[in-house]
């Protein structure tokens, strides 16, 4: 086993273990982090992969933003922890017995039946490519002349959720006086004052 | 004598497996970025109580060493003795993972820093990718922080920031776009290239507004008056930390610091050419060790922000909360955007730097 | 030498990870959500995974789009779930069975 | 005034407001009555009119000058002005003549803070005297341990001299000397020992009379005034306590129209100072191994709480089922006490099955207790003696023992030319005219009373009860008592009333049974000068052992004090009692405490004869540290709360009771407040009527007169309760008598005393005898020897009546 | 063109150049800075520092314990038992000033008919125990004793203001 290997097999434990911590944890702001902790991992797993612009990108976005915005919604709303966690056993043994049997299913594919159906010699000669190779350029030649359409797409998909996220939750609060600084500034005695003349009273 | 005492190093370095000697190597220049960064952050402290006490007709402390050099140590030594409170009913872990979480990305964001021409620690090709990624994950030391400590002070600062901190993060990352597409690549060391040519080359000059946006958003980001509400001691105490003491309380403290420095560094890189001497190309300076590159250059650039912090912080009242919002999406956002197209607009018809 | 297998089998299994959390937080929605996340994450290693042995740069364009939909189906669904929050004062999915807003 | 249908009106005008007059006012009442505030000085509405201040000066219109208005009569149409420039220029002019020889000394003087002077002076005075000579300068006099003297301020406003006169009828100070050279005296440099003196502390307008005991100790501004209720007679005057962080610093008069007027006696005013004696009980105390330790309340609680049940068990040998409860269980409780202490008591007592409580410490005869009304009450209002036209006082040394209720006599023999009369074992000195004065020696009482009843019996025409008839047939009635009985009988509004030393004495029952007979028979009110401040509260809280609370006939009986001290109980409950002062047959009851086997004592003060015998002692609070209720003389209902917290660990006496009840399981102890407790009383005793008339009595048999001395014994003011006799300032009054026999001189000279040399005796009454100084006074009848009782060194002898042998020391 | 300008002049940071120019200048300007312990600001004759209690030459103790001062006392931080003396005289038997309630006002100078209780110039003391901080008459007039010379001068320095 080497350096790599070694790598792999961390990150790739990491991985399954903030995965469970993310199904199995009692609040969800620590089901939140361990999923921060998931994306990190799989960052680094990606890394192996020589995808860095994706790694970098996935902790950029979903890190830096997506689980902020999570973590946030969570501690905001004080929700009922304990009645959050009704029905969890319950549900405990039919969903492990899902999830087993999907693995063992995957795994089966994957493993032993995967590589003659893949064509497995071949998928296991993966390129290193060299250390000047850069993945951001590849990626974004591709992006920017194969996949240029969909790249639209998905950025007009973003806007459309930056509209729908904000018209959801905005609300204009009533009764809530609000001051313009700017006009504030801008205000000149003439404005406001008005300089009245008038006679001094004299007595009859 | 020497040379035997050479000698032995240099066996005893052989001795190592290659691999070994890789992890020394890395090792060895983290320690030489690390430790000059944490005597240079706690040297920041210093000059910051100093200018700002100067700016006040002050003189400062000037009592621990002479002149008052040694305060920083001082401090350091006194934060260490006290003690750490853990709050009853707070996350005990999380409340004390959450100042590591907080300095590791203001640390590992110096991995791609160059202080010279090569003088890097990881000449990373998505530098500024990177860059972004870590200073995201910075706000997650103060979210921690804020809810681990089961305060409504600690967590309302960390609602403050964390809002702050994201929006912000946007504006510089559209002020960054503009860099990356003046200088056409991620690398941080090409894009300081890409500068090269005196003075008139830097891309603060066609990128004034970017400047203006990603330093202003560089304070927001790190939470500095006028944009310190996320501690704001009149409402919420200390914000997030309001629960710290001691040590834990110092590396919160630390991480404040290491990331102006940060921020002020990459100002440095991304707009007045790092490392490069401004006096590049001009004649009264042709051949002297004005015009040669230089760390130093990149020192004295940096410098120059880290004052500007400090300036500000002395000149500016706090901010309040809803202005911050509003500056942050209402104006900054906006003016990027424009200027990202007023930029491809120059690139398309080659104006400026883009000329052939 | 790691395989493509060994990244299969690895996305195979976060994948029935997130599978048995959806089963397990029936009522929170929240963690419903990042369980939706955790799985587009697991199919995303494989596509990373393929692109990589495949030597294929497309597998990780399909993975930028799918990160770019799945933050925006992050953003709208915790939209919904404030709005909801705020209007229900809970999030349990079980008692979101009202037609009316 | 009182006199509304005489009284014609007049209406004057002052400042503006037309106002109704009575005819002959002076001017200054009808402005006080309308709320016109007019400077003065001099004037006192309790005082005869002097107008030497001159400070009410005001305008009157078609007056040359202005007029005092204290001196000014109204006439019909007058124009007054009070405010005029006329008016105020005089009063200023007055005001800073006023001031030429008073000293600036405000911030060393006593009155400062609530000067009448320095308050006028504020309104009325100028910030700087044109008068630039020297000020004068008086030297102050001794007067007595009470009052302070600082002559220099003395603004020469007579009050002082006035109050003598008119009030304590003494004419103790005076003025001597005329314009710069007036001085305020005594006469012949002797003190003021009126009973009253302390009041014109309150009278004197400047600081030149203060009170000597709490001089310097504290600044008017700064103590906290609370209201109460004086605790040495039954009169129940109104006071307000005055305290400074927690410490009673002085007591001053509260105005009671119906009660104390304005006046307090001098033992109400100053016997706060024995709150600070050095006999406080602090904590609760214990004897352990005849060695008395300090405890804490559970233990000394519990340990009281156990005794009080062991000695109702083992009293008797064999079956606890037999104990006799009230032979066994024995209280004894101060007349000075609380109403709620008392009737906490008599709970406590009779919820364990014995009734043997007694408040009637001083008294030797209960052989009438059965007949005895509800509550030794006076029969009428106080206010109402002022207005009387006849009284008889039997056994009353009335000015010492009830200042105020002399007070009022005084005011209805002077103001009224009552007719006052006095039949007593001694000859006191009364402050007034006094019609007939007799004293007989104390054996001889019954036989002068029995003189006095035949003669009413004869001037009514009446035939004599049963149980009156021989004593009456037998009686041989003199001159003085038919014009006695015939001032009672012409008299409208006549009273006859009983004194304490009526009560003390061994015929008590005949007495009382006499004077009512005397009363009935003139048509006189009947009634009682009780003892203590609650001796009406004792009765109707049941702390007398043949009744229960408000004259309930059916509740437990037991033994009176008397029958105690032959059969002395296993375990006694004393609540605020000192066994050697408080008690008459205080040897008597010493020896029968010591016999018994345990001995709770609540108590604030402790003393060597109680430490002798007691087994607990349980710090109690004393009068100004506990909530209660006192019921006077007329069977006014006073209730007041603590001014200061008790020193240490004591607590209000009721609180003590209270958990001791609690501790002993008994039910119906769960008071939170003494409130309640009085709450509960007052609701049982809704239903009561007050009547002193008595219709059946035990044959009232007078034995032939002993021709041997005779002790006779009185409480001296100042001896009468713990609180006073340890006052120190009191102690060293004139009326604070120290142990010493006195003999008539024709008595003395009988037993060849009459020698100037002979200044001791030596005195044997019983198994007791003791060296005592000598006195002779004729006031002193013939026959008796009279020793004060509850005096230091009085508990060596034996009962306060009895026959005594001296001779040579 | 007002609008104009202030589009101009907020995108240009007018205001925000303006105010950094001010504090820039600042940072230049002379430092007011007193070195605390070796430098001291002067003091007025009328400084109100540590209480004391004087005497008179003769060494009688001024103080007759009219209480004024503890009854103008806004704190509450006068406390006086007084009682009459051998000699017939009043004087205080304690007079307490509990220096954590003291907010040096000066009112209790300003009532003081004999001058007794005065304020001096000493503002540099320290408490080490709980309690150190009521100041005793004992205390106050050890005071008043060691410094009547000073306390004497300023008194005098301020008479013609009075």
């Amino acid at each position: 086993m080497n350096f790599t290997d070694l790598v792999f097999y961390f990150f790739s434990a990491m991985l399954v273990l903030a995965g469970l911590g993310v199904i199995g944890s009692r609040n969800p702001v620590h089901s939140a982090l361990f999923l921060v902790l998931s994306f990190f991992s799989c960052s680094a797993l990606w890394l192996l992969l020589q995808a860095e612009f994706l790694a970098i990108v996935l902790v950029l976005v979903y890190v830096g933003a997506v689980m902020v915005l999570f973590l946030f919604v969570v501690m905001m709303l004080n929700i009922n922890l304990a009645q959050m966690r009704q029905g969890f056993v319950r549900y405990l043994p039919l969903g492990v017995l899902v999830a087993l049997v999907m693995v063992v299913q995957m795994v089966w594919i994957v493993g032993p039946v995967g590589p003659d159906v893949f064509g497995g010699e071949q998928l296991n000669q993966a390129v290193q490519h060299a250390p000047d190779h850069s993945n951001t350029s590849e990626l974004g030649k591709v992006l920017y002349t194969d996949y240029v359409f969909a790249f639209e797409v998905a950025a007009i998909i973003l806007l459309v959720a930056i509209v729908a996220a904000i018209a959801l939750t905005m609300r204009r609060r009533e009764m809530t006086k609000y001051q313009t600084p700017g006009k504030q500034v801008q205000v000149r005695k003439s404005d406001r004052l008005r300089v009245v003349k008038m006679d001094a009273e004299t007595s009859k | 004598m020497i040379d035997s005492i050479i000698n032995v190093s240099v066996d005893l370095w052989n001795w190592f497996p290659p691999g070994w000697q890789t992890f020394l190597e890395i090792l060895g220049k983290i320690i030489l970025i690390v430790l000059p960064l944490m005597i240079a952050v706690a040297y920041t402290t210093y000059a910051e109580r100093k200018i700002i006490s100067y700016i006040q007709v002050r003189i400062g402390p000037n009592r621990v060493g002479p002149r008052g050099w040694l305060q920083p140590i001082a401090d350091a030594v006194k934060l260490m003795f006290k003690e750490i409170v853990l709050p009853t009913n707070a996350n005990r872990f999380l409340f004390l993972f959450a100042p590591i979480l907080s300095i590791g990305p203001a640390l590992a964001a110096w991995a791609v820093i160059p202080f010279d021409r090569g003088m890097v620690l990881t000449d990373l090709d998505a530098g500024l990718l990177y860059i972004l990624a870590l200073t995201s994950i910075g706000v997650y030391g103060v979210i921690i922080a804020g809810w681990a400590s089961n305060s409504k002070y600690a967590m309302m600062g960390a609602l403050r920031s964390a809002a702050q901190i994201v929006a912000y993060e946007i504006a510089m990352g559209f002020a960054l776009v503009g860099v990356l597409m003046a200088s056409g690549s991620l690398n941080i060391g090409m894009i300081v290239e890409g500068q090269s040519g005196g003075l008139s080359s830097w891309f603060i000059w066609p990128l004034l507004p970017l400047f203006l946006v990603y330093f202003i958003s560089g304070v927001a980001e790190t939470n500095r008056a006028p944009f310190d509400v996320a501690e704001g001691e009149s409402e919420i105490v200390a914000g997030f930390h309001v629960e710290y003491s001691g040590m834990a309380f110092a590396v919160f403290f630390l991480a404040e610091y290491a990331n102006i420095i940060l921020i002020a560094a990459l100002t440095a890189i991304m707009f007045l050419g790092g490392w490069l001497s401004p006096f590049e190309g001009l004649a009264f300076a042709q051949g002297t060790w004005l015009a040669e590159t230089s760390m130093l250059w990149f020192f004295a650039k940096t410098a120059l922000f880290i004052f500007c912090f400090l300036w500000f912080r002395a000149t500016f009242p706090r901010y309040r909360y809803d202005q911050i919002m509003r500056l942050g999406w209402k104006v900054f956002i906006p003016v990027t955007i424009v200027w990202l197209f007023v930029e491809a607009v120059m690139v398309v018809a080659e104006i400026g730097p883009w000329a052939a | 030498m790691i395989s493509l297998s060994s990244y299969l089998t690895l996305g195979a299994i976060l994948f029935s990870i997130s599978i048995a959390g959806i089963f397990l937080n029936r009522k929170n929605v929240v963690v419903l959500l990042m369980c939706i996340e955790l799985m587009l994450l697991a199919a995303n290693i494989n596509f990373v995974a393929f692109s990589h042995f495949l030597n294929d740069i497309s597998g990780q364009v399909f993975v930028f789009f799918i990160l770019t939909v799945a933050a925006a189906e992050a953003a709208i669904g915790l939209a919904i779930l404030v709005t909801l929050f705020r209007n229900r004062n809970t999030i349990d999915v079980e008692q979101l069975d009202a037609m009316k807003g | 005034m009182s006199d509304a249908i005489n009284t014609e009106f007049v209406t004057i005008t002052v400042d503006g407001r037309e106002l109704q007059a009575p005819k002959g006012a002076m001017l200054i009442e009808v402005t006080d009555k309308a709320n016109i505030k007019v400077p003065r000085f001099c004037y006192h509405e309790k005082l005869a009119v002097a107008a030497n201040c001159r400070m009410c000066l005001v305008e009157v219109e078609k007056a040359p000058k202005p007029l005092p208005a204290c001196a000014t009569p109204v006439m019909d149409g007058m124009v007054v002005y009070t405010q005029s420039a006329k008016a105020k220029e005089a009063q200023k002019s007055v005001m800073e003549f006023l001031l030429i020889n008073h000293p600036l000394d405000c911030p060393i003087c006593d009155q400062g803070g609530e000067c009448e002077l320095q308050d006028v002076a504020m309104g009325y005075g100028q910030d700087v005297s044109e008068y630039v000579e020297g000020k004068r300068v008086v030297f102050d006099k001794n007067i007595g341990p009470l009052i302070a003297t600082e002559l220099t301020r003395c603004i020469h406003c007579t009050r002082c001299v006035r109050f003598g006169r008119e009030i304590a009828g003494l004419r103790e100070l005076g003025m001597t000397g005329r314009g710069e050279n007036a001085l305020i005296s005594t006469f012949l440099e002797r003190s003021v020992d009126s009973e009253l003196s302390g009041n014109v502390i309150d009278l004197c307008p400047v600081g030149a009379l203060t009170a000597k005991p709490s001089r310097y100790g504290a600044r008017s501004w700064e103590m906290v005034q609370h209201a109460s209720i004086a605790p040495h007679d039954c009169i129940g005057s109104n006071v307000y306590i005055h305290t400074l962080r927690g410490q009673v610093r002085r007591v001053v008069p509260r105005d009671n129209e119906a009660v104390n007027e304005v006046w307090i006696s001098d033992r109400d005013r100053f016997s706060y100072e024995g709150l600070a004696s050095d006999d406080r009980v602090t904590a609760p105390m214990i004897r352990k191994d005849g060695v008395w330790v300090d405890a804490d309340w559970d233990e000394a609680l519990r340990l009281a709480a156990s005794q009080i049940r062991q000695s109702l068990i083992t009293s008797s040998d064999d079956d606890a089922s037999d104990v006799d409860a009230s032979s066994a269980l024995a209280a004894l409780i101060s007349p000075s006490s609380t109403l709620e202490e008392m009737y906490l008591l008599q709970k406590l007592i009779r919820s364990l099955g014995s009734g043997s409580i007694d408040h009637r410490l001083r008294q030797s005869d209960f052989s009438d207790q059965d007949n005895a009304p509800v509550m030794p009450w006076l029969g009428q209002d106080i206010a109402n003696l002022e207005n009387i036209d006849a009284a008889l006082l039997i056994g009353s040394h009335t000015r010492k023992e009830q200042p105020i209720i002399n007070h009022r006599l005084r005011k209805a023999a002077v103001n009224k030319q009552a007719q006052i009369s006095f039949i007593n074992p001694r000859s006191f000195d009364a402050n007034f005219p006094v019609a007939n004065n007799i004293s007989v020696a104390q054996q001889h009482l019954v036989h002068e009373l029995a003189a006095v009843a035949a003669a009413a019996y004869a001037l009514s025409g009446n035939p004599a009860p049963a149980y009156l008839a021989d004593v009456v047939a037998k009686a041989r009635p003199q001159p003085a008592h038919q014009s006695l009985v015939k001032q009672l009988q012409q008299g409208e509004n006549s009273t006859v009333l009983v004194g304490s030393q009526a009560a003390m004495h061994p015929a008590y029952a005949a007495i009382r049974a006499l004077a009512e007979a005397i009363a009935a028979q003139t048509g006189s009110i009947f009634g009682y000068l009780s003892d203590g401040a609650n001796s009406a509260g004792a009765w109707l809280a049941g702390a007398v052992p043949h009744r229960g609370p408000c004259n309930t006939t059916d509740a437990v009986k037991g033994q009176p004090i008397a029958d105690l001290i032959e059969n002395a109980p296993t375990a006694a409950v004393l609540v605020n009692v000192e066994p050697e002062y408080d008690v008459a047959h205080s040897q008597a009851l010493l020896d029968s405490l010591r016999r018994a086997s345990a001995v709770v004592a609540i108590t604030a003060f402790k003393s060597p004869a109680l430490e002798d015998v007691a087994s607990v002692i349980l710090p109690a609070a004393a009068f100004s540290e506990t909530s209660g209720t006192f019921v006077n003389a007329e069977g006014v209902t006073q209730s007041f709360n603590g001014a200061n917290t008790p020193p240490g660990e004591a607590r209000p006496g009721w609180k003590i009771l209270r958990v001791l009840g609690n501790l002993l399981q008994l039910d119906g102890f769960d008071y939170v407040s003494s409130e309640q407790v009085r709450d509960e009383l007052r609701s049982a005793c809704e239903q009561m009527e007050l009547d002193n008339s008595i219709n059946d009595a035990p044959l009232v048999n007078v034995s032939a007169a002993n021709d041997a001395l005779m002790r006779a014994t009185d409480v001296p003011i100042y001896a009468t309760d713990a609180l006073a006799r340890r006052a120190t300032s009191l102690q060293q009054t004139h009326d604070a008598v120290d142990l010493a026999v006195t003999l008539n001189p024709a008595d003395a000279e009988r037993l060849g005393l009459d020698d100037e040399e002979v200044t001791s005796v030596a005195v044997k009454q019983g198994e007791a005898s003791a060296t005592l100084r000598l006195i002779l006074d004729a006031s002193v009848p013939a026959g008796s020897a009279w020793i004060p009782a509850a005096v230091k060194g009085s508990e060596r002898l034996g009962d306060p009546f009895g026959e005594v042998l001296i001779e040579k020391a | 063109m007002n609008k104009f300008t202030q589009f101009v002049k907020s995108f240009s940071l007018w205001e925000l150049l303006l105010g950094m120019n001010l504090t820039g200048r600042y940072l230049f300007k002379p430092k007011v800075t007193i070195q605390y312990p070796e430098e001291k600001t002067p003091m007025s004759p009328r400084f109100r520092g540590l209480h004391a209690l004087r005497r008179y030459e003769n060494g009688e103790e001024r103080c007759i314990a009219c209480k004024l001062c503890e009854a103008v006392c806004p704190a509450l931080a006068i406390t006086i038992d007084s009682e009459e003396r051998e000699d017939g005289t009043r004087r205080t038997t304690r007079y307490d000033i509990d220096l954590f309630k003291c907010i040096f006002c000066g009112f209790c100078e300003e009532a003081c008919p004999v001058d007794s209780i005065v304020e001096t110039h000493i503002f540099e003391y320290h408490f080490e125990n709980r309690g150190d901080q009521i100041m005793t008459k004992e205390m106050l007039l050890e005071i008043g004793d060691k410094y009547e010379a000073e306390i004497a001068a300023n008194r005098q320095a301020d008479a013609p203001y009075r």
